[in-house]
């Protein structure tokens, strides 16, 4: 049973309508506070969050879904229409390069992390062009430097990160541990 | 084999012949051409290509093959990194350790395995080559799958809000204003009245003559009908009202004075 | 009748939920010609305009619309959600000059005056804009003209700013009497 059956139904289906605009036109996930601001009564987090179980349902046979990530709420396009997206655009970003993904996974698991400490991992120089790339995706952030001679920049991965692979944390990425076993 | 055949380009280089003595299967250039992350990435390559086993590695068996390859890649004038070069110096070093007959264990120590350390890196570094692989296989926005964002319309023109507050801070400035010039004074109609005026003048707006009682609302009680009627004078003293009788006691009619038309 | 009808119904529910996912997940509005790249078979310009008319009503009663524009079909969303999407992006609302809240008062408590009357009041000239701005705004009108050399308009404010200002009547402004009491 939903938790939101505390609300008038009128107003149930009002304020769905509402959250579902608003995530709708906004280019970043939604937060929870945000859409507190949304509502002209306070409604409680369990109420708001079973509104969204409800706007999940009434989209599950559509095309778009709503996912919660990392910063929020927000509508994508499920994977299986992918296919028919690229027909008007077939232009495919460019996959990353070996370089750019290994790079990426010693700062997503072994984070923060120095420049060093990735040259040590994969055994050879990581050029500043990878780090620039994962930057400016906006995967990655200098979140401080280490206590070490030089100073080194400590690297961490980015909520963006989380958000454009569709997670709410970093424990939802594949367990490296799991990975260990398969050696 | 021909030797004029070229069969492969390394860096432009043509490759006419296969090196000799080689542990290298022919296809395993395209790899070579493929470049290796590291030699770190090198060495995996062969333990896994040669079934190897990356927790007890035969280190005389990989160090030959892995110095071979880097001859491989000399020969063809590639340019190898640094790294390459202080691996191959690693292997040997561990190799050779490992032939030096080893001291005698005693109750309370392990003798550490020289190869420890190489092992401990090939496994983390696997790890990492693996979840890289992992990563890319994960849906990625704009890759497998688009956001959803939905344009609103250029925005509708912001209105400035006016608040009771502002005009009361309008007019209060207005006032004090005027207190300062002394010989201009501000008073204050009976806003009611006022009011009136302009609701006569509007409901006048048709130009036609209209019956005086029309223009009193009975439902308003008496404090009304007197504003309307003082309204009505005030109107009619500025001439923006015209008032007929035609004969006494007759009907009253009113239209706008001609001025207000 | 729908005119799509001539499409098996399968069908065209699959085609709806392709062409809303295409044109949600469109940054730009979406050409019918596009839309053809969609469907695996070729339908007919009517079929594609029926099925885009179909899914406009199954969002009549939502926050966001499919709408027609030149360059193809989008979606928006809905003018009247402007408000609730305003308390996601607060900015700081614009202000109406000194001019124009002193000759708004100046109407609303002297009625009807004319523009020598406001002048005399605020003791300068007050510009055509000023009054422009009210007019536009649906605040103020002129309701007649005064027997005066040159017949100068009249203006009173309008029923629109006591609905604006959430007033019943006029009585209901602050008196002035009170206010010098205040000053």
């Amino acid at each position: 049973m939903s938790d939101s059956a505390g609300l008038p139904f009128e107003l149930q289906e009002k304020l769905k309508i509402i959250l579902e605009t608003a995530i709708l036109a906004s280019p970043e996930p939604l937060t929870l506070s945000q859409m507190n601001l949304l509502t002209d009564e306070p409604i409680s987090r369990r109420e708001l969050e079973s509104l969204l179980f409800e706007i999940q349902r009434d989209w599950q046979n559509r095309g778009i879904e709503l996912v919660e990530v990392a910063s929020g709420w927000r509508f994508r396009a499920r994977p299986h229409m992918q296919a028919y997206l690229d027909r008007l655009n077939p232009q495919k970003p460019p996959r990353y390069s070996r370089a750019v993904l290994e790079t990426l996974a010693i700062i997503a698991y072994h984070q923060p992390v120095t420049r060093g400490d990735i040259e040590e991992i994969r055994g050879v120089a990581v050029s500043s062009q990878t780090l620039k790339t994962l930057e400016s995706r906006g995967w990655i952030e200098v979140i401080g430097t280490k206590d070490a001679p030089g100073r080194p920049e400590l690297f961490a991965t980015t909520k963006q990160l989380l958000d454009d692979l569709n997670l709410r944390a970093l424990e939802e990425l594949p367990s490296p541990g799991q990975m260990m076993l398969e050696v | 084999m021909n030797g004029d055949t070229v069969i492969a380009s390394i860096h432009g280089e043509p490759l006419k012949s296969l090196p000799h003595d080689l542990y290298i299967p022919p296809d395993a250039l395209e790899l070579v051409l493929d470049a290796f992350q590291g030699p770190l990435d090198l060495l995996l390559y062969l333990i896994r290509r040669h079934n190897l086993d990356v927790l007890d590695i035969p280190m005389a068996e990989l160090t030959r093959q892995y110095l071979a390859y880097i001859e491989l890649l000399q020969q063809q004038r590639l340019e190898l990194a640094a790294e390459y070069l202080l691996m191959a110096a690693m292997l040997i070093e561990i190799k050779s350790r490992l032939l030096l007959p080893r001291p005698p264990k005693t109750a309370d120590e392990e003798v550490e395995d020289p190869r420890a350390e190489l092992m401990r890196r090939l496994q983390e570094y696997e790890q990492m080559k693996l979840a890289a692989q992992k990563l890319d296989e994960m849906p990625q926005a704009g890759r497998d799958f688009e956001f959803i964002e939905v344009k609103v319309e250029q925005k509708l023109e912001r209105l400035p809000q006016v608040a009771l507050e502002d005009l009361k801070m309008a007019f209060m400035q207005l006032l004090e204003r005027a207190r300062v010039h002394t010989h201009h004074t501000v008073r204050r109609e009976a806003l009611s009245v006022r009011e009136q005026m302009s609701h006569i003048l509007r409901s006048l707006q048709g130009g036609g003559f209209v019956s005086f009682e029309s223009l009193f609302d009975p439902d308003g009680g008496l404090p009304r009908l007197i504003v309307t009627f003082v309204a009505m004078l005030e109107l009619a003293k500025e001439y923006l009202l015209e008032i007929q009788q035609h004969e006494t006691f007759g009907n009253i009619y009113v239209r706008l004075g001609r001025t207000a038309i």
